[in-house]
This record gives C-alpha cells, structure tokens and sequence, in this order.
C-alpha cells in the first residue's frame, strides 16, 4: 500500500515547487521523505490536483478526555491507497498571546509532533491557534499529555469559546491603547471551562486589537472585537510634524485631506486637530509616528456579532460600548461577556451565533436584556423604516380592550 | 487506574503565559514604545520612550510548514535573536533583533534557506487563507495551491513597497470562509456551482428535519424516493452555501467540472480613513485549473496592476474604488459585469444604485 | 341637524387661524359660509380635533362609469351629526403638464365645483392631481361630464396607473435635459386605459424630472423615475466663472471642495472639469449657473422601484437604464414600460409594487425577463455575499444525476 | 338612451394640453433657458437665449383652498400675468410675469390677502403634507393642523434666504406615506401605538385569509371566539403599521390617547452633492395635542435652529449630521437616544456601527 503513493509521483503537485514563493509542496515533500503520514498527504493531495475534488469524508467526532474540542477529526476517502492518513486529525494548539515565543518551547512541540504526527503544521491557523496537521485517533491522547506537561493546551473548536487571539500590542507597538496580551491570556484563563467544553449555542470568538488599526481583523471575526481607543486629545509633537514636512510629507495632502473627520488644519507650522470631531480612525498617526500619538486616556470599544456568511450573509462587528477601561482584573468586561452568554444560552438557537441572534431579536431589544444603555455611537444612522415596535403607551380609562 | 492517570494528566491549564516568550529588551520597553520606522522593507524599528530600540525582520511563509523548517527558524532565532520569535497575524515569521548589525546577515542567511524579506508598509503581505484539498471535506478549490501561484506572481509586490497602500490578499476554499475573506483588498473564493447530490443512504446518516432545516433557501424538502425516507432539493433555489452538506454527509457538493474561484475586491478591516468595508464581487467564477490556476493567478495580478496605477497614496483599494465608480472599475480592469454582481440576497436593495451619480 | 354644527361652533380649529401663515381653517370657514358641505366638514373636523381620532369610516367603492379609479369614496361616522358630508368623496383631476393652468380654465372648473361639490380643493395632491374635496355620490356623474366637456379626465386611484407628474422642466428651467410636460402628456394620453381602469397589481407612479435636482421628488415617490442627463461634458463658461468669482463665490471652497467626484479644479482663473469623472449631482451648475450648463448630449436616466414604507420599508428607485434618449414618440421607453408591466402583469402578486417585485424575485431575474443588460451603473455596489445563483454550469459525461 | 348618452359622455380623453396654458413668453422660449437669479426671496427672473426674461413671484399656499380662494389667484393672474399661473410640485403658487415692474404691485396684493411670498433658494418651502382628519380614515394625526401651526412659527425661514441651504419638511398623517416624507430634510410622521382593535363582525366584513396575509410581521392569526370566525393579533409581534386596517375595516387602529406624532431627519432627493438619503428617525413619539401640537412645533422649530446655526454653506441637514456624526446631532438637540432609534427591521444590519468612527 505504501508503495501506491510512492509510484504514482506527483507531477502535478511538482509545479508548485517552482516559483520564488516558498512552496508548501516543499515543505509536505521534505517530511515525506521520513514521515509516512506527510507521504501520503502528498499522495492524495495529487490525487485531488488530479480529480479536482477533495478526498477528505465528512467530519467525524474524536478528542482528548474530558475536551469536547481542540480536535478536528478527519478521515481519507481512499483509506487502501493511502492507509497512513486513513485518519489524520488535527489538533489545535492554543497559542501564547501575541504568537510570542523562544525557540527551546517550539522544538519541545517540534519533538512532540515528530514522535506522533504528520511533522506538518499550520503556523497558525486562521483563528490563531498552533495547528498540528494530521496524526491518528490513537495519537490524540499522548500528544495532549506530552504538551500539557510541557506548558500547553488545545484550543478551541465546534460550539466552544475559540482560542482567543491579540495583535502584538504593548509588546511592540506604540499605537496599543491596552494591553491585548495581558487581556488575552486572562480571558483565555479565565474561560478554560468553556474553550474546552462545548457549552453555547455555537462558536464565540474574542479577538483584540491594540487599535482601530484592528491588525487582528477583529472587527470581521470575532464574535466579540475589543479594540482600543482613547478619549481625549491625540497627542502632537508640532516640531516632529514639521520634521515630516520638511523631509517631504504633505501635511496638507496627505494628512488633512484624508482625515475622514475633516478635524485638522495645517498652516505650515502648526498641525492643529479640532479633537472633538475626531473619529479615531489613526491616519494621521499611523502617517506620522514621530509626531503624533493617541490620547492618554485609553481603553477599548467594544464590538459585537462579526461572523462568516452562513446563513445570513458575513457580519462585521458592531459598535456595543463605545470606551470601557480596559484593566485587570477586567471586572466590568466580564460581568458583559457573562450578561451576554446568559442571554445568548437561553434564546440563542442551535448553531446561532451571536450576531444573528441579536439580528433576529432586535438589537434593542438585546440591549435591554443585557442592560446596557442605547447610544447614538451604536448606529451608522438611526432606523429609516417606521416600525417601531413601541412597548410605552397610555391607558384608557374604563375603556374595555 | 484512572485516578492515577487523573492526577498525571493536565487539563484546563491554557496556554504558556505570554510573558516568558518576550525578548528582554520587549519586556523591559513592554507598554513604552514611543514611535517606529521601517528600515526596508521588512524591517522595522520600533523606538522605546527609554531610548531602547527593538528591530523586526519579517519572513514570508507559505505557513504550512514542517517540524524542521521551524527548527530551522529557532536556529535562526538563537543565532540573531537570543532565542526569541513571534508570528504575525497573517501567518509570517518575525524575528526580533536588539542588533541592529545582525539585520542583513539575518536577511541574507533567510534568503538562502528560499524565504523572502518584506510584507511591511505599502505592500502586499502574505495571504490569510485556509485548508483546502490539504485537509478539508468542504472545499470547492485548494487553498495553499492557489496562494503559492499568486505569491509566485506577485513576489516583488511582498518584496518591495511601491503599492499606494497596504493590499491584503485572503483565500477561503469554501463559503464558511475560515479565511474571512469577506472584508479583503482582494479576496478568492472557493464556489461550488451545482446542487448537493444526495447519497441514498441519507436518513441513515442525517436527520431529516434538521438537514431540511439548514439551508437558508428552503430548497430542501423531505420526501420519501422507493418507500425510503430521504430529501429532495428544489434546483431553483439552490445557491450552493454547502450549509447542508455541513450538517449532513450525504449531501455533498464537490463537483470537478463545476467548483472553481471567485473574486472580490475593495474590502478593508482597519478604520484608517474610510471605515471598514465589506469586499464585493468582481468575478463570479473561474474554473479550478490546478495545478497552478493562471486564470486566478492573472486575474489577480490584473486588478492589483491597474489599480496600482491609477489609485492616489493611502488609497486603499476600496477607497479607491469608492473614488473612480464601479463602472470605471469594471471599464479599466475589463472584467464583464453581469447579474451575478447585482445582489438578490437579503440586503440587496440597500446596494442598489439609487441616484443618478454615475459615470458613463 | 344642520343646526347641529351650527351650535357647536370651533373653538379648537379657531386657534388655528391665528399666525401668519395662511389657515386652511380659513379656508373652510368662509366656504361653510355658503356652502353646506363645507360647514359639516367643519364641523366634524371639529370633533376629530376634539376626540383625536379620524371621524371618517373605512373606505368605499364609488366611481364614475366605466372607470375603476379617480374617486375616492368616502363616509362620515357621524352622519346623524353632519348629513352633508354623510358621503364625502373625492375626485382626482389629472392636472395639465407642469401644472400650468390659465385663470379661464381654473374658473371653469370653480364653477363645476361649486355647483356639485363642497368648494374645498386641494392644489394639488402630492400625487400631483387637482383634488376635489367632498361630494356625494349622485353628484359625480354629473361632475364627471361638466369637466369633460371642459377638455378634464379623472386622474387614477386604486391598482392603475396613476397620474403622471413631472416638474416645470423647459417651460422654465434651463436645466431641463428633455422635454418633461411633453413626455408627461404623451404617456398619460398613451395609458389612458390603464389609468381609469384598474389592469395592475397594485398602483404604479410615472414622475419626470428634467435633470438630477430632481424637482418631483421622483426618485422617492414613482414606480419609474425618469430623471434628465447628460453624456457630454459640462458646457463652461470661463468669463462667466470669473464673473461669480469676482462676486463673492469662493470657487474652490463652495465649488471644486464640494464636487463629490472631487473632478473640478480651479487656478484663480480657469475651471477645470475632469468630465470623464463627473457624476452628474448638479452642485457646481446650480451654484452658478449663468457660468455652467448641462452638456448638449442629453436624455435621462431611468430609475424603478420607489415606494412608501409599507410592506418592507420605503424604497428610493434605483437605476435601470443609466441613458436614454428621450424623443418623441418615446418608442424605447414606451418599450421597456410594456415589458415591465407584462413581466408585473404575469408575476406580481395582488398589492405588489414593481420595486418589490424587483426584491422577490431579483433584480438579475427581473433584467434578464425585460431583457435589459446589467451596468455597473445599475448598483452602488456589487453584492458582498456569495450566495450566487448560479445558472451555467458544465454538464458531465456519462454521469448519472 | 345608453347609446345617446354614450354619445355626448366623453372619457379618456386625458388632461388638456399643458401648451394651451404656458404664458406666451414661455412658449416662446420653451427649451431655451440660459440662467436664472432669485432676484428676492419668492422672486425668479429666467433669462432666454433670444434675451426675453420672465419673472416668477412664488405664493405660500394652505394646498387646502377653496374656490373663492382659487378666484383671487385667477384675478390676480388677469392683472399681472396675462391670465397665466402654476403650481409647484410642493403645492406654492407661482405667478408668471413679463413685466418686471408688476412685481412688488402683485406682491403686496398678495401680502394684503393675507399670502406670503418666498420659499426659493436657500429657505423652508412649503410643507407637503396629506389629509388628515380632513378626509383620509386612516390617520393617526391630523395634517393641516401641524402645518400650520409650524409654519406659523417658521415663517420668516419661509420669506427669507438665510439657512445654508434648501430645507424640506413633510408631514404624512400615517405609515402608508401619502406625502413621501421618507426622504424629507424634516419629516413628521403620524403613528399608532397600539395594536388594532378586532370588531366583532369582522368575518362579515373581510375575507379572513386576506387578513391574516397583510401582516407584514405574521402577527395576525385566524381564531374562532365564541363560535364566531374571526382573528387575533400577537400584541407582541404587533408594529402598528395599519396594513391590517387598510385591508379590513374591522381592525382599527386609531386610539386617541396612543396616536401621535414622530420626527425624522436628514433626508433628501436631489442628486446635487450627496446622493439621496432617506430620513433617519429623530423622535420616536410626541403625543398628538391640538390644536397646535406645541410639542411637535417646538421640537421641529429646536433642529431647525440648531441646524442653521451649525452646518456650512450648501449643507443640506443629512449632510450636515453626516459630518458631524449622529452622537453630536443628539447631542447638540438634546434629543434622547433610545431603543427605538436602532433599527430592528428587515435591514437593520446594515445600519450598525462596524467602525471606531464615532465621537465620544
Ligand atoms: C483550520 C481553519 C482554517 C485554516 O486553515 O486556518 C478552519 C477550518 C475549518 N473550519 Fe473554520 N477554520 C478556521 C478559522 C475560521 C475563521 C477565521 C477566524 O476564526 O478568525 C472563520 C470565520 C470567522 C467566523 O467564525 O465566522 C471560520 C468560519 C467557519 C465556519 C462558518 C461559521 C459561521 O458561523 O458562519 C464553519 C462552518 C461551521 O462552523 O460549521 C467553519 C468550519 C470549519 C471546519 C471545521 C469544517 C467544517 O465544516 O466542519 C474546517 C476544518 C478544516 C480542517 O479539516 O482542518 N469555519 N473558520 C481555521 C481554524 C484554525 C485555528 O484554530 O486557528
Ligand atoms: C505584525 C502585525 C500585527 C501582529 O500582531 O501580527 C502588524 C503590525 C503593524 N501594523 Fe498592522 N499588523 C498586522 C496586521 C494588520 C492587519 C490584519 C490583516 O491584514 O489581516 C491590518 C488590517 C488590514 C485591513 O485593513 O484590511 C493591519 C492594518 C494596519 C494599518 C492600517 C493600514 C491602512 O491604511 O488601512 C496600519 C497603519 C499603517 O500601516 O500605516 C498598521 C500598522 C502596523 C504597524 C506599523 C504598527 C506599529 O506601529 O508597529 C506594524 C507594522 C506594520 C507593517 O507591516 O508595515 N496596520 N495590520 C500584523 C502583520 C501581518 C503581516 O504579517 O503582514
Ligand atoms: C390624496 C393623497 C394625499 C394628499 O393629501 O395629497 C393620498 C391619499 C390616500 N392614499 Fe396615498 N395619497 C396621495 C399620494 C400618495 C403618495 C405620494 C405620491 O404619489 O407622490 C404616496 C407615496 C408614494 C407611493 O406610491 O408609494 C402614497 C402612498 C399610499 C399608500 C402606500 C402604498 C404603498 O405601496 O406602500 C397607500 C395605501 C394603499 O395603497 O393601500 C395609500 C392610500 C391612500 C388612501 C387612498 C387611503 C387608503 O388607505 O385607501 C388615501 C385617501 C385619502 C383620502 O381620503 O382622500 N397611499 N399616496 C395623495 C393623492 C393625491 C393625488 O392624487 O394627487
Ligand atoms: C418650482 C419647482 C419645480 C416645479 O415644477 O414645481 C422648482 C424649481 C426650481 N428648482 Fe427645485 N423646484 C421645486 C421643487 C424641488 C424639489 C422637490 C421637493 O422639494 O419636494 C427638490 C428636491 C428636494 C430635496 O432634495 O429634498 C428640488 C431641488 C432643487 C435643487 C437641489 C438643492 C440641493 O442643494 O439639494 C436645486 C438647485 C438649487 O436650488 O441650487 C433646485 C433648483 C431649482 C430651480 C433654481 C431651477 C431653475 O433653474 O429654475 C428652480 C427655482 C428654485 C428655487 O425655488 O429656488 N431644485 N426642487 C419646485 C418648487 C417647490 C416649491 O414650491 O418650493
Ligand atoms: S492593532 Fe494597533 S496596537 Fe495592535 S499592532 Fe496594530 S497598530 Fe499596533
Ligand atoms: S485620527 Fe483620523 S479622524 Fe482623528 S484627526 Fe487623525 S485623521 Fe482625523
Ligand atoms: S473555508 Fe471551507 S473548505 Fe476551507 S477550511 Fe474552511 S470549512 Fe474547510
Ligand atoms: S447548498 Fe445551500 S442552498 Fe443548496 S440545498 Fe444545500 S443548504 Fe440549500
Ligand atoms: S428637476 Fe431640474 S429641470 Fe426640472 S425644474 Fe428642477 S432643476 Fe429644473
Ligand atoms: S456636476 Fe457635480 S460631480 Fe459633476 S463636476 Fe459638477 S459638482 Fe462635480
Ligand atoms: S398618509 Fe395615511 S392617513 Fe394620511 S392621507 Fe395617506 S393614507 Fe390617509
Ligand atoms: S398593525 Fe401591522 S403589524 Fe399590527 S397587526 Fe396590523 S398589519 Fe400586523
């Protein structure tokens, strides 16, 4: 059997390691050469360059004890061609904050995954996790303990809080308006329960960013987006723009013109910013580093119901409320994530997400049921259609109903 | 037995805290960084209220990578930067130097290993994308396949920073859309084009009413085909979410002859100048034409040229877009517009074109 | 009982002929003088304002013979009180083109209503017709034939074409891109049948406008908008420029800052227009315009589909055809209208309106059964959800379906 | 008898040619127009490429006129315009001269009947409005009576120029919208707010499967009470649109304690600058107070002000509180913000806030 993979070759598949673009062909070959699983990957993969379908079967159900998640189970359509991926899970590794790491911790996964799976990964998958791709049911359980005693965990997968992912924020950015990682790892602690045992109505995904930059696409991922804002004036170094000018920028040009709040003027010499207009949307800032900064008084907005198209067409998140500090231990943030997954388990339907149950209630409604306030920062614009579902009226006296 | 294992095994311990992954001079400037700069492409300074200067040097990768390239990459971490190393959010490797001196060699040692330098500024980085043939049971395209054609093509683009604005590129091989392509520069998507067949041992393997009641069209019915409880799916309706086959394995849609990729274009997630925006259709289909799909490769390289050369610094491709019109868009670019683009999905009348401000 | 509304006198609508602007209530009052009608409606009036409530019943079929429309019937809840406006109909009257009229015509129809009716009007309804306030139903019939005699015809109600309208357009507008008195008379004329006898699903509007200031407000009230453009470039006039310049107009702040193409640019003596970018909003020819015209290549763009809000919220029209010419005998569009109102015809449910028509069935579906071709014109964006229905597809080889 | 009368019965014949009705001038320079200038508020001069000029003098009208009123306006046509006049698509008068010397003589003929002039360029024109009370079985407010006593109070708007650019308020006395006032600077909305009421002989008077039908949000059901056929609604999911009750008399809706008045901004028609916007809900409820609904007044009177005073040259009201954003609108009225503000209907979605761009 092992021998169908080894003859058929893979012309088509060979194509792709030409090019400058490094080539995960390469990559899936080289482990080949002393991984049967990575072998037989190759193998099928030509075989679905060549029929143009893919010879994965639908789903299956596997994982570690007592996790309901972290593993995607997945089985070979041609398990006799190629037996060595008749099973080849996937195991979601919960990545550090911010994707920070030394090399002594990723050789220790290195060596786990040598030992029992395919060698491939994904660094990272989509959500954010280390993704260890393909190793078989009887695999599942040593891999966990291994990498539990050596500091880590599976993350998140079905109808679970997903593994929560951060720019790199504080670590390195001068923009960050809080600390992404600090938050990140906290709410991933804090949540272990449910990250590991599905408990909602469908997926919840938390994903920061330091700015409105947004560098982690929370805005059109996470269930729950926090982004950092500040409240009070952006900071300005006036010589520094003048440097700026004087090394080529167009203040004028490139910076005022483009501000979508139309908040600055620049006469030369002095960049001012009428910040009371300002809508944090950090081009003059990410424009010029040197000279300008955000406030000081910092913490985040917070979003809510981003998801993919199925069902209802892809959601961005959308305004919740518009600044919260944003400090350990996060008491007020939490009490919301509570409020909202209290409500969310209760009306929320089977493979619901947030952003459509909200939709499908009203997201006045939802406000009311979480308490919290209604704010004109919420809405693109106010409702243009005249339904309104008023729930205040007057009674008729003696009047029969 | 199991209360022996039960005290060995660890669970619920999350990830390593953060902290200990943070080169020192990180931690040390954790929360103080006043400004940055990029040096060249790919490389960045990122200057300390302390004076203390961290320097980035980001490697492309095709992020399906095996055990000894990231072997590899610690060798290379503890050679230039004392052990440490993070990824990025789109799935490149950054390597952190306090050394500023180390840079070229850094970048000279990863060129030779067949990796590129860049990715910062205004360029195109690597492109978020998804599982495909590689390990999915959904896909109407691969994945990794396609992303490494492109890349092929558009190497200089991620090498250098000469685009008016960032450009971000997205992969997804089906419409759950793991690569949330969805709010992309330019985004490629994996479309099935025929209906599900259905498997005669489906009531074995799905609920009835549960399947019937996951697809978002109504197209499915239940129905009863040789005295066998089964479904039946209404053609007309069927728009080819797969949110079927999702729920139920008899149901699938992979189609050789009719699966392929669509395009779409002007999406952005940051809120610099023009708030996010949703990426929007620019071509419906294009047949799978693996191993190396050209037609994507240069339909792609087609929108990214023309609007390199006409869209102002800053612009962002929606930005862009929104500036000149869609029927200059669809004029410069020469791609057809038809009914597909027109959407007849549940928001459709808010996309309509409801003045007269157009060009002709 | 007509000393009923006598006693009662109008305490409440008596504040309303109080300030400066001219008093409807005025308006009826002098009329009770003489009229019955008129003291009955004001009387009743006088009680809704007393009550809060509307004191006139549902509806009611009356009508002129041989029409479906023009009349709206209507009953008081109270005719015990107010005999004379026990019946209370209305009567459209299609108004001329433009609503010019001269003092003989007018009179000629004061005459016909003072003898038949209450002697209220309305000038006009929003519809745009002439609108007779209140008489009873043997009246009509003689109403019906006094003012055709005079050269008038009803104008529509209930599911028919409804009266055309359009602006003042050439008559006295040097904006005016075609002819819309003579496209409004020649498609009422054309229509009549459709207009006095119900043959459509629900209502369907025509208003014209000669340019995109859009005087009718076609835009937000008409099942087809038909709005006057241009193809060519903006006809300038340099002097003419300076001239305002020198007046007072701040050309780049009051003109180039707020073209929305952002395609005009101003040296202090020379306008510039990119014209190839130009959308056609009119700002900088209104601003100024003795200096600037619409191009000469004209015609109008056609928009379908506005409606009031009920059932699935208001609709503004959207483009059909970005430009059509628009000349006598209006062949291509008097194409397009009957198939449109064919394909309205065959699948319109009872009280759909083509704009929803349009949603249901997508307006993809809708093109390709009028045979119009799709244009990037057409939408301010194409779709963002990949929910595509698919038509062409290949067919496999010896495949069992 | 039938075919004698058929004989002398005219129909179809349409309305009279508008040609018959133009002023002599105007025939004469139909279609040759060069420019315009408001030479006073409520007065137009339009110069002809052959230099012939014709002056327009604008009248506010109540729309509701009775034919004595009709006949003073014909007179004055006769003196002043050669038996020539117009209305205008928002209900004003406009009298139609050659003579420039006949204006001010004609307008303190209007004055002293008790009609003001104006309502051109830069000013509030006539309120559009419906019928009310007056004549319509609908209504959840009366029509003439708040226009009335708003313009009582916006008069000087109506004979000046000075707002920074053209405002249009409407007023439709129920959700049905006769007066279109869905994309209006200004609109006031009558609405019901409590469900319609069953009658008891309602299976006489309506088919009850229509009924049900015309929910738009499936709030109507059949029902058998006391043995007789009939409906009930789920007050729950009612919205008070009235569509039960246009399409069966037995459900009315009208409630003298509930009904009232709503407020919406920001819409507009014209393509000049913006596209056209729809009006945004400002207000969600006023009670109905006659007769001069101070409340309503003021509350109109309040954005009008608060407008003028803030926006720029040329800046129609939706285009004003689109740069300044909708927290300060509120903010700068006073006005509450409130659930009911946040769209909760078919496209609600699509009115969120997916961005950071807000003020604080
Ligand atoms: C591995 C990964 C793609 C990748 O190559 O990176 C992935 C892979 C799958 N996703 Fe995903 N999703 C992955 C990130 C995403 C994202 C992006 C994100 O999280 O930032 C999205 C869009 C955001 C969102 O959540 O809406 C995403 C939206 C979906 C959906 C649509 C969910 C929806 O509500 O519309 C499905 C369908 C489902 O849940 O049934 C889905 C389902 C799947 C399944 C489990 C297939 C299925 O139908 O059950 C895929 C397993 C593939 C495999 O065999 O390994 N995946 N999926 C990503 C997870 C890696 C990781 O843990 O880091
Ligand atoms: C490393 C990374 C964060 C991380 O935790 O991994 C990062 C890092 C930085 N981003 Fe980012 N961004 C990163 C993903 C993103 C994303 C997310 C994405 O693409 O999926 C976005 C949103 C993209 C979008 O809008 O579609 C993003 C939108 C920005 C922007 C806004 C650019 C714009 O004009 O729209 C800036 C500002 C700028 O570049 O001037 C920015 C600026 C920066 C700065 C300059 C912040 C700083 O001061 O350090 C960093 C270097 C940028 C550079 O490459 O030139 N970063 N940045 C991510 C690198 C991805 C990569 O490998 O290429
Ligand atoms: C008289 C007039 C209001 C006015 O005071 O000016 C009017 C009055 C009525 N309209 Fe209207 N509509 C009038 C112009 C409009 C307009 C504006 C326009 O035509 O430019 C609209 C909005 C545009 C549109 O057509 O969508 C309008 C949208 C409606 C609707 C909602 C239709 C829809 O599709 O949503 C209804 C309800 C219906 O048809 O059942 C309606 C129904 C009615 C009825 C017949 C009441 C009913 O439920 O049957 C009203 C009769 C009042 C009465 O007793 O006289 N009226 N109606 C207008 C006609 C005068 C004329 O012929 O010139
Ligand atoms: C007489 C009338 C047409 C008719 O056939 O009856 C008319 C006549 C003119 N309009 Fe109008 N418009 C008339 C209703 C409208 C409407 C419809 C409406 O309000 O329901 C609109 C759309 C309003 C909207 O956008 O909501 C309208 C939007 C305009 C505009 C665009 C203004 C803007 O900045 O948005 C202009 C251009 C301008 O004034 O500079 C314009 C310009 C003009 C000009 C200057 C055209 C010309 O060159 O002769 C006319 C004199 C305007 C003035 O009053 O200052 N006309 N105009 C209507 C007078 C109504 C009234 O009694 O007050
Ligand atoms: S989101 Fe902001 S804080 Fe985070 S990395 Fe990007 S620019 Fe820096
Ligand atoms: S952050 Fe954006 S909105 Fe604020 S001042 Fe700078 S450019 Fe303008
Ligand atoms: S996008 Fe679809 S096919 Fe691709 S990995 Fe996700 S679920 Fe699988
Ligand atoms: S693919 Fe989607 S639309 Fe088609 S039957 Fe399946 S669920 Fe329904
Ligand atoms: S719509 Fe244009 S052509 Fe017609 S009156 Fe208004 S400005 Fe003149
Ligand atoms: S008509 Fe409008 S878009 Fe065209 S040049 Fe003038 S201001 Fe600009
Ligand atoms: S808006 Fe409503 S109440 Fe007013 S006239 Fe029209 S249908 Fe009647
Ligand atoms: S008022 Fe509207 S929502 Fe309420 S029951 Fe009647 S039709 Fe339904």
């Amino acid at each position: 059997m092992e021998n169908e993979s080894k003859k058929s070759g893979t012309p088509l598949l060979d194509e792709l390691e030409k090019g400058k673009w490094p080539s995960f062909v390469r990559e899936i070959k080289k482990m080949a050469e002393k991984n049967p699983r990575a072998k037989d990957l190759l193998g099928q993969l030509e075989l679905s360059y060549v029929d143009k379908v893919t010879h994965w079967k639908h789903g299956g159900l596997v994982g570690v004890r007592g996790y309901g998640g972290g593993v995607i189970g997945r089985y070979s359509d041609s398990p006799d061609k190629f037996p060595n991926v008749a099973h080849f899970h996937t195991m979601r590794i919960n990545q550090p904050s911010g994707w920070f790491y030394t090399s002594k911790a990723l050789r220790e996964v290195c060596d786990i995954w040598e030992q029992h799976g395919s060698g491939l990964t994904n660094m990272h998958g989509s959500t954010g996790d280390m993704v260890l791709l393909g190793t078989s049911t009887e695999n599942l359980e040593p891999i966990f303990n291994k990498l539990t005693n050596k500091g880590w965990d599976l993350g998140g997968s079905g109808s679970v809080l997903r593994t929560p992912s951060c720019c790199v924020g504080p670590a390195r950015c001068e923009f960050a308006c809080y600390d992404t990682l600090a938050l990140t790892y906290d709410l991933t602690q804090e949540y272990q329960d449910v990250l590991h045992r599905p408990q909602f109505p469908y997926k919840w995904k938390f994903k920061m960013s330091g700015c409105p930059n947004d560098c982690v696409a929370s805005v059109a991922r996470a269930d729950m987006s926090i982004i950092g804002i500040w409240k009070d004036d952006i900071q300005v170094d006036q010589a520094a723009v003048r440097e700026y000018a004087k090394n080529g920028v167009d203040v004028q040009e490139e910076i005022c013109d483009l501000c979508p709040a139309k908040c600055m003027s620049w006469d030369g010499k002095d960049l001012k910013i009428m910040n009371k207009w300002c809508n944090k949307c950090m081009h003059c800032i990410n424009a010029m580093p040197k000279a300008l900064r955000p406030g000081k008084e910092r913490g985040a907005a917070i979003l809510i119901g981003a998801k993919a198209p199925i069902l209802q067409g892809a959601q961005m998140s959308s305004v919740l409320i518009p600044f919260m500090k944003m400090e350990p231990p996060y008491k007020e943030l939490k009490d919301l994530v509570d409020k909202i997954w209290d409500f969310w388990g209760e009306y929320g339907k089977n493979r619901e997400r947030i952003g459509e149950l909200i939709q499908r209630v009203g997201m006045g409604q939802f406000l009311e049921a979480i308490e919290i306030e209604p704010k004109p920062q919420m809405v693109a614009n106010p409702r243009t259609n005249p339904f309104i579902f008023y729930e205040e009226y007057f009674e008729e006296e003696g009047e029969e109903k | 037995m199991e209360s022996v294992q039960a005290e060995k095994r660890k669970t619920d311990i999350g990830p390593p805290k953060y902290e200990q992954f943070l080169h020192p001079v990180i931690k040390k400037n954790y929360g103080t960084w006043k400004y940055h700069e990029i040096v060249k492409p790919g490389v960045l300074v990122h200057v300390s209220e302390t004076g203390d200067k961290i320097y980035t040097v980001r490697m492309g990768s095709p992020r399906l990578i095996n055990i000894d390239t990231i072997r590899m990459l610690c060798d290379l971490a503890d050679k230039y930067c004392d052990g440490y190393l993070r990824f990025t959010s789109r799935h490149n490797v950054e390597f952190l130097l306090k050394d500023q001196s180390k840079i070229d060699p850094l970048i000279k040692e990863i060129e030779a290993n067949g990796y590129p330098v860049g990715g910062t500024g205004k360029s195109i980085t690597n492109i978020v994308h998804t599982q495909g043939w590689v390990h999915c049971h959904t896909p109407a395209t691969d994945a990794s396949g396609i992303v490494k054609a492109v890349m092929d093509e558009l190497y200089d683009q991620f090498t250098n920073m000469k685009l008016p604005a960032k450009l971000r590129i997205s992969l997804a091989c089906c419409l759950n859309m793991c690569g949330a392509v969805h709010c992309s520069d330019i985004a490629i998507l994996g479309v099935h084009r025929r209906p599900p067949k259905i498997l005669p041992n489906l009531a074995k393997l799905c609920e009835v009413p549960t399947t019937v009641a996951a697809c978002p069209t109504g197209a499915i019915a239940p129905a009863v085909v040789d005295g066998v409880q089964t479904v039946e799916v209404n053609e007309e309706k069927c728009m080819f979410c797969g949110n079927c086959y999702t729920m139920c394995p008899a149901m699938p849609l992979a189609n050789a002859l009719n699966d392929g990729v669509s395009i779409w274009v002007g999406g952005k997630v940051s809120n610099a100048r023009h708030a996010p925006m949703f990426s929007k259709l620019a071509i419906p289909y294009i047949p799978n034409n693996p191993p190396r799909w050209p037609e994507v490769v240069s339909a792609v390289k087609n929108i990214v040229e023309v609007y390199a050369k006409d869209a102002k610094k800053y612009e962002r491709l929606g930005e862009w877009i929104e500036r000149i019109g869609w029927p200059r868009f669809f004029d410069m670019t020469g791609i057809e517009f038809t009914k597909y683009h027109i959407d007849d999905y549940r928001f459709a009348a808010t996309t309509f074109n409801t003045s007269t401000h157009f060009t002709l």
